[in-house]
């Protein structure tokens, strides 16, 4: 196999069944948790499941002050990373003609050298992630397999993105075709890992917030 | 060509005295084709002197699923340049565009220059070779396959010119429907150049030839086949326009103010950053430019399967196949299959707790 | 498998809902729970961390429950539930975790780790892995109606006692009163003065109140240990009261626990919405004071804090009711750090006091208290649970502290206007 | 003066007392009651507290150790009840009133506090008892009369 005919297979049928196992994943999972259904609450409520439900989907974004100072490197490390994978995926200009082929609308990008620049903080944050994992005890006694193939998944599409846009070792082609297939490696691991938390994050703070919010408190 | 008034024992330099050359532009040329394979300037007068006194070798080329756009490329130079000249100052003893012979006669030619020359003739193959069916493509009644493995058996090397001879081409894209392979699908026991393209840089044609008859060896050849000396770098990697590309300047459209500026073609399609290729540096028609220097995506034509890249106009971080449609049909789908395991969900936690046996102070202590 | 570890799973089983699976679902491993938890902040020991004491109901979620799990399983990838792990669990459920809610609040992708941990307990409490000094506390809460054996006639004479001393009237039995108190057995048996100071200020109100001799404890060891069939049918035993005595509203004690029993948990666990109001004591006191009912005189001197007791405040709701309370009588009133919704736990809840094997631990992870009592050095602490008093003033006397405790019902009570 | 006959005429005459009266009061009444505890602490703590010459020091070290039993026998939540151990601790808190200094002495002062404390003591030992009546709390009038006659 030559690296185009690599690169054209992830572009094409790669990348077709990665979405047919991600996508086909992912709605199987969410059908699967909401449809076991939960009790109403019989008890008198004191404040809106539903309001309080959306409120926390939000504020958990924010941690409070003493939470802060007990987890800062998690937080701070977490939202670098995540600012930054949303950053690369959403508003780097080849991403987003992605995005409008299969969705049929984009947006305007960020320009490269600011994404590039997020690429490197990135992976320096994903490395220190890992990095904390094995040297904070609690991670350390946490950590099982699918953590690191997690992690794995998700710094490969930055790392081979990084070198194949810098063109950095191999052939153009093959960079390219390496970066796509590990995309489509973190896209058919998703569904089976805690990636979901992307999507399932919505309905765990959704539900927190409804739980605290009858009882009248903001969780 | 056997019509030539030029015997098979006249030089290079004979030939171009008689075009009325000078030597000081065949040395400018010399020179010219130093650069672009990357040889130190001392090369000049070795490559002019190999030139000069290079003895016609013989050389066969076969077309078979082809277009005649290599041979177009080649012969359409506007004015008489000296590439033609070096076309000239082979013997060409068979091509079935340009021979005058035809039929058992043309045949005969070519069997005859490869008994003559057997061991020592180049041969050069354009088009890619059908394996479903041999009739797909006969010459003289001969299928392309048992030609090519004939004609192959004697060469001293082979130079596959074009897409279509070097990767299958455009007869090898999908569905393929002759079940079309390249030369070097069936030839192993021969140093085989690859010079691809749709179609190859002329220079570049020249130049090989120009390298084999200076050094009598084939030059450095990449991983697939193709001289280092021209498809060493990619377009991308030699483009103008890159810089526009490493800030994120692109396009939209033909006609926006992006493609005014001279912006990147990334967004339109441009295939320059997989494409190996030296058309960002020698440029076509004389050196005069290239299609991204008209306004025009690159289309990767020089890869292996480039017209099965998607689509010319769909960027590289575009998927090829229609992956709305797949995620639309498989969300469908997996809708029915996840209500459906909601279901059996359901069935267990409703199984649960009708399994359940009422827990009693006396079930606490085992 | 044995039939109790066959119960216990087949309980694991039923807790499983679309809040447990979401929740799992979404857990990414961060640990921030870790420091959220006083029993891992305090010891350093990550087994404490509050998700893993989730296991054993994520393994049967995940072997049950998702797709993934189910072809692991026929395949035996996925990690059984065994009595082993029962066994391992049982002290990290019970002795590590008094279900304060915490983790809860902070978990960034928002699970209820709490939740879960309550649900793990129905699991490991149907397949006999309950710590032996909450099953006796069960037992006795099942058999005698109070899980410290406290009957009826030792609150009669607790009452006797309390009405010669005070000359009031304390109602027992009376059809038609407005409230129902519930008391706690800690009350009755370690300050009964609780009792006396509710009757002065019900009186000073002007409020119709009455206990019932059939049921007026109000904790619920159910809760604690984790079976919800008993819970039920402690619950029950006050709903029947309560529709008995034909009152309009159930009131709960200075009690964590028996606040999230009755007023949250209640009607769930016997199926069927109340007929009657769920109140803590400290609501009604508020709802007194907001209506002009309630008129203290005089103003405690000290520099005063309040401990919020977990259920009552994080995992109840009742956070601004005892600080409009402490502000009619206190003019140096400190928060500590960490207050209200995020404050943290004394250490003895959830069941944890009960269960002497926690014992160590419990002391232990006091040290997060005296961080945040140190923070602030009161005079005094006031709080509005009998077992977070007990725990606290231990607690202080372990780490040589010397700050008394006060029951905000009875402080109010010492503060009442003369009418 | 009069022999003390109820309880609103018992609580009138210790309010009128001053407080190291109240404190003398008080460890009568704890003295009384003291053999329903069986831990030993608090005979110290009743003869710091009863010894007119006691330093500051010896005072608060007696409070200290009548708070320690306090906490030693209370009934902890969860746990079977036993009434009987439970006067106990209504004596050690019937002790910590005593010993409790007058700035932080609860409302009622240390020898109501002391009253009620060893009331709820006698109480407790009723509750598991097979009496039919309660003990009275004529004691307590008959020692605040002596203590205010002698």
């Amino acid at each position: 196999m030559t690296e185009i005919e690599f690169l054209n297979w992830v572009r094409g049928p790669g990348f077709q069944m990665a979405t047919i196992i991600f996508v086909a994943g992912i709605v199987i999972r969410i059908f699967e948790i909401l449809l076991l259904g939960r009790k109403n609450n019989l008890a008198e409520a004191k404040g809106s499941e539903m309001s309080s439900g959306f409120k926390t989907i939000l504020t958990r974004s924010v941690p409070d002050a003493s939470t802060f100072k007990r987890s800062t490197f998690t937080i701070v490390a977490g939202y670098i990373f995540h600012i930054g994978l949303f950053v690369i995926i959403f508003f780097y200009a080849p991403h987003i003609l992605l995005f409008k082929d299969v969705i049929g609308f984009g947006w305007p990008a960020l320009p490269t050298p600011v994404v590039d620049a997020f690429a490197v903080i990135t992976i320096i944050a994903l490395l220190a992630v890992l990095v904390h994992r094995f040297n904070n005890k609690v991670l350390h006694y946490l950590t099982n397999f699918e953590d690191l193939l997690v992690w794995f998944v998700t710094i490969a599409p930055l790392v081979t993105g990084y070198i194949a846009f810098h063109r950095i070792g191999m052939t153009a082609p093959a960079l390219l075709g390496l970066h796509i297939l590990s995309v489509e490696l973190l896209m058919v691991v998703f569904p089976f890992t805690k990636l979901m938390h992307a999507f399932t994050l919505f309905m765990s703070r959704w539900y927190n917030g409804a739980i605290s919010g009858y009882r009248g408190v903001q969780s | 060509m056997t019509n030539r008034p030029n015997g098979k024992n006249i030089t290079l330099a004979d030939a171009m005295r008689s075009q009325g050359i000078s030597r000081r532009s065949f040395l400018k040329f010399c020179a010219a084709t130093a650069s672009m394979m990357a040889l130190p300037p001392a090369m000049i007068p070795r490559i002019a002197n190999a030139l000069e006194n290079a003895k016609r070798p013989s050389v066969i080329w076969l077309s078979f699923q082809e277009c005649t756009g290599c041979t177009e490329s080649l012969t359409r130079a506007h004015t008489a340049t000296i590439e033609n000249l070096i076309f000239d100052s082979i013997s060409l003893d068979y091509h079935h565009t340009l021979q005058a012979a035809s039929g058992h006669a043309a045949e005969a030619a070519r069997e005859a220059a490869m008994e003559e020359n057997y061991g020592k003739y180049l041969l050069v193959v354009d088009g890619s070779i059908p394996l479903d069916n041999p009739g797909y493509s006969t010459i003289a009644g001969i299928s392309n396959y048992d030609m090519l493995m004939a004609t192959a058996k004697g060469a001293a090397a082979i130079i596959a010119v074009g897409t279509c001879a070097t990767y299958g081409g455009i007869p090898h894209a999908k569905p393929n429907p002759t079940g079309a392979v390249s030369v070097g699908d069936l030839i192993k026991d021969k140093p085989i150049i690859n010079v691809p393209g749709c179609p190859p840089i002329p220079v570049v044609i020249t130049g090989v030839l120009t390298h084999y008859l200076t050094f009598g060896t084939i030059p450095e050849l990449d991983h697939i086949g193709r001289p280092k000396v021209f498809y060493g770098k990619s377009i991308h990697d030699r483009c103008y326009r890159r810089p526009f590309y490493d800030k994120g300047l692109f396009a939209e459209t033909f006609d926006d103010e992006g493609a005014k500026k001279g912006w990147c073609l990334f967004k339109l399609g441009c295939k320059g950053p997989t494409t190996y290729n030296a058309c960002a540096t020698t440029k076509w028609n004389n050196g005069t430019s290239f299609p991204i220097e008209a306004g025009h995506p690159c289309l990767g034509c020089s890869e292996p399967d480039f017209w099965d890249g998607g689509g010319f106009y769909k960027a590289l971080s575009m998927p090829t196949e229609n992956i709305s449609k797949t995620a639309v049909y498989t969300a469908g789908a997996a809708a029915a299959a996840g209500v459906a395991i909601g279901a059996l969900n359901r069935s267990k936690q409703a199984a649960s707790k009708k399994a359940h046996i009422k827990v009693t102070v006396d079930d606490l202590t085992k | 498998m044995s039939a109790s570890l066959e119960k216990g799973i087949n309980a694991l089983k039923q807790q499983v809902d679309s809040t447990v699976a979401s929740f799992f679902s979404s857990c990414v491993h961060c640990g921030m729970c870790a420091e959220a938890c006083l029993f891992y902040t305090e010891t350093g020991d990550p087994q404490r961390t509050p998700i893993y004491k989730t296991e054993p109901l994520r393994r049967i979620w995940k072997s049950e429950y998702t797709l993934f799990g189910r072809i692991g399983k026929m395949f035996g990838l996925t990690k059984a539930v065994d009595e082993k792990l029962l066994a391992d669990w049982e002290t990290l459920v019970y002795d590590s975790c008094t279900l304060c809610g915490r983790c809860s609040m902070v978990c960034p992708v928002g699970i209820d780790i709490t939740l879960m941990i309550r649900k793990t307990r129905e699991g490991l409490a149907a397949a006999g892995h309950a710590p032996e000094g909450l099953i006796g506390a069960t037992k006795r809460a099942v058999t005698i109606g109070s899980p410290m054996g406290v009957k009826l006639p030792a609150l009669k004479a607790q009452i006797a006692h309390v009405e010669k001393d005070t000359g009031l009237t304390i109602p027992l039995d009376v059809e038609g009163a407005e409230y129902m108190l519930l008391l706690s057995s800690m009350e009755i048996m370690n300050f009964p003065e609780f009792i006396e100071a509710v009757a002065r200020i019900f009186k000073h109100a002007g409020v119709s109140w009455t206990i019932s001799s059939e049921a007026f404890e109000a904790t619920n060891s159910g809760i604690q240990i984790g079976v919800s069939d008993i819970a039920a049918e402690l619950v029950q035993r006050i709903v029947d009261a309560a529709g008995k005595l034909k009152v309009k509203t159930v009131i709960s004690p200075e009690c964590g626990h028996a606040y999230m029993a009755i007023r949250w948990d209640g009607p769930n666990l016997v199926g069927k919405a109340f007929n009657f109001k769920v109140r803590h004591i400290l609501e009604v006191l508020d709802e007194l004071r907001k209506d002009g009912r309630l008129k203290t005189t005089g103003k405690e001197e000290q520099r005063l804090t309040y401990h919020d007791p977990c259920q009552i405040a994080r995992r109840g709701g009742v956070i601004d009711q005892p600080r409009n309370l402490i502000n009619m009588i206190s003019d140096n009133f400190v928060e500590m750090p960490d207050t209200g919704k995020m404050n943290w736990c004394c250490g003895a809840g959830g069941g944890v006091s009960s269960n002497e094997r926690a014992d160590e631990v419990r002391l232990k992870v006091f040290q997060r208290k005296k961080d945040q009592l140190d923070e602030v050095m009161p005079d005094a602490i006031v709080s509005a649970c009998s077992n977070c008093r007990i725990h606290l003033e231990d607690g202080l006397e372990a780490y040589h502290m010397d700050i008394p405790l006060l029951s905000l019902t009875e402080t109010i009570a010492e503060h009442l206007a003369e009418k | 003066m009069n022999q003390i006959t109820n309880d609103s005429k018992f609580k009138q005459v210790i309010q009128k007392l001053d407080f190291t009266q109240q404190r003398e009061v008080a460890a009568l009444f704890v003295e009384h009651v003291l053999p329903l505890s069986n831990d030993e602490r608090l005979n110290r703590v009743v003869k710091v507290v009863r010894d007119s010459n006691a330093s500051a020091d010896e005072l608060a070290s007696a409070l200290r150790s009548a708070k320690a039993v306090t906490l030693d026998s209370h009934t902890r939540c969860g746990s079977e009840g036993k009434w009987t151990d439970q006067a106990g601790y209504f004596v050690a808190r019937a002790a910590t009133a005593a010993a409790t200094p007058e700035a932080q002495s609860k409302s009622g002062g240390p020898a109501w506090q002391a009253a009620m404390s060893s009331r709820m003591a006698q109480t407790s030992v009723f509750i598991d008892s097979e009496d039919e009546t309660p003990v009275g709390t004529e004691w307590q009038y008959d020692i605040l009369s002596n203590y205010l006659n002698s």
